[in-house]
């Protein structure tokens, strides 16, 4: 089975109003755990209020299969639907190729550094 | 050809797998040393076919299958030409497609935007797809589907980016 | 058994090879990748496996086969309770010895000293047989041999040092 | 095919008529390579003059077969012949258990450091 392990933490925001989740992973995200990981991002979606961010660090992902890229782009629907913004930060080559392949970065932000998420949070 | 030197004929190696989502972490392994170590494919296409490979089999295990079942995995290699990878499946799960059915639902999701889809379709229309030059779906005669997928190294798109991964250097000084 | 989760039955993979000793970093790959996501066995016995795996399999193609043949690999866990791997060659390899003969080869090595040794014959003696608790050489019906291991887990030699691998935490907050 | 990469160097000694070569590996050692790479530590080893020191840096080496073990046993043999010395340093835990099972640990000595090789030199 792909191991996947995640924190989540709250990044300070220049703007006091504005609640910024960053949630980091490491690991691989497939077939065998991505069900089970899913529910965890949707419970920070829901607690999060109108008008946050959520930034997702891929840097240390190092698969992610296409239901994952449904997941993700379901995270973003839920997220707009709350006036509210994803960003992906510092995914590797593999990963950002995968992001491209299926037009992910056409509608999702996607950043090389937190510094350039949170400055578009 | 010596058992030491890189294979110059085409080779081919099988793997039977359970049907169980819990191997292909191994497989994608495997297909990355593979694709690495016996094809002149750079490592972006190493990524690429570790990819193409996952979606198939977890095709193959969750739509074409009963859980005590097993699929057939086949790479099939030519040196300096392609590379071609097939997955069989024995169709026993109830609500399995027929290949023609599969293709109409692949063509169908092409056309879809991203945001279009739920959380799945994309897996032979924006993966597979895109990532070979040929995708093949037929009907078994035993019954499941063999999805074969053909990738040429001399393709025009794979240009671009020919091997200039440094990380492969053998027996420098 | 749900698709995704962790087989508690019996598994078998299948690996069919060309004999060239080229894609044994891909099996190597492929097995400490098995061992790691499909057994209980700790981090030391993943290398362990990588190891007996591919002495194993270099002795089925150099020994035991001749160049453009196939041997088969076969991964046949139990969890929670052993891990055994079975190499088949063809014995096309016309000087193939019998498994009467590996096993006297193999024994007569156990005895000498390291340095006794020329660079060869360290592979079953040493390796192989060392780590595991069980080791079986055949004579195959139609020619070429079948070696079969098997490692325990619940083995004294293996209780000291159980899973302490920190690294494969799954889903923790 | 595994990869196998190594670089030779000279180490100074306290010692100023005692030669030290150093030869770190990064890789594979495998059945696909051995006997190509051998040579090279042979080619040292014969260009070395009695009472020198050889050692070679295993960190960076991930996999190693028992055809390598045989030839780093032949090569502590013909280093015995010249009164000079063999020393590996610094195997990763997988690396340090080939030798230890295979009883290498015997007969060549093994250290975790290249400071500690060299003092051994
Ligand atoms: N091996 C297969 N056997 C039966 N049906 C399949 C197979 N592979 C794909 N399909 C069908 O084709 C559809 C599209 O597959 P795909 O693009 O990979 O998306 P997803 O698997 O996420 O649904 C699947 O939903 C399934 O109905
Ligand atoms: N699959 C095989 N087919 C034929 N002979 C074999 C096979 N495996 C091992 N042998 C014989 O047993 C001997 C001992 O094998 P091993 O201990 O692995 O050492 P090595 O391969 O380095 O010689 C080999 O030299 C070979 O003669």
């Amino acid at each position: 089975m792909a191991d996947i392990t995640y924190t989540i933490s709250d990044l300070i925001s220049v703007q006091s109003d504005k609640k910024i989740k960053l949630i980091t992973l490491e690991g691989q995200l497939d077939e065998s755990n991505v069900d089970a990981f899913a529910p965890k991002v949707y419970e920070v979606i829901e607690a999060l209020p109108e008008n946050s961010s959520l930034i997702i660090d891929f840097e240390k992902v190092s698969y992610l299969n296409s239901k994952s890229i449904g997941y993700i782009s379901d995270f973003f629907t839920q997220l707009q639907a709350k006036n509210s913004k994803l960003i992906l930060a510092k995914p590797a080559a593999n990963i950002r190729d995968i992001f491209n392949v299926v037009g992910l970065d056409q509608v999702i932000s996607i950043t090389q550094t937190i510094e350039e998420a949170k400055s578009l949070s | 050809m010596n058992k030491q030197q890189t294979p110059n004929t085409p080779t081919e190696i099988k793997i039977q797998l359970p049907t169980n989502a819990y191997f292909m972490s191994g497989i994608r392994d495997f297909t990355l040393a593979l694709i690495r170590n016996m094809t002149d494919f750079s490592e972006t296409w190493a990524y690429r076919f570790q990819s193409v490979v996952d979606e198939l089999c977890n095709n193959a295990i969750e739509h074409g299958s009963d859980k005590d079942d097993k699929i057939l995995i086949t790479f099939l290699t030519n040196p300096d030409q392609s590379i071609q990878i097939t997955v069989e499946d024995n169709g026993t799960n109830p609500e399995a497609k027929t290949a023609k059915e599969v293709l109409e639902v692949m063509n169908k999701n092409k056309d879809k935007k991203l945001t279009e889809l739920g959380i799945r379709g994309r897996g032979l229309a924006f993966i597979v797809d895109k990532w070979t030059d040929k995708l093949e779906v037929e009907d078994r005669e035993g019954g499941g589907l063999r999805v074969t997928v053909t990738k040429n190294l001399h393709d025009p798109k794979f240009q671009t980016e020919v091997n200039n991964d440094p990380t492969h250097i053998i027996l420098n000084n």
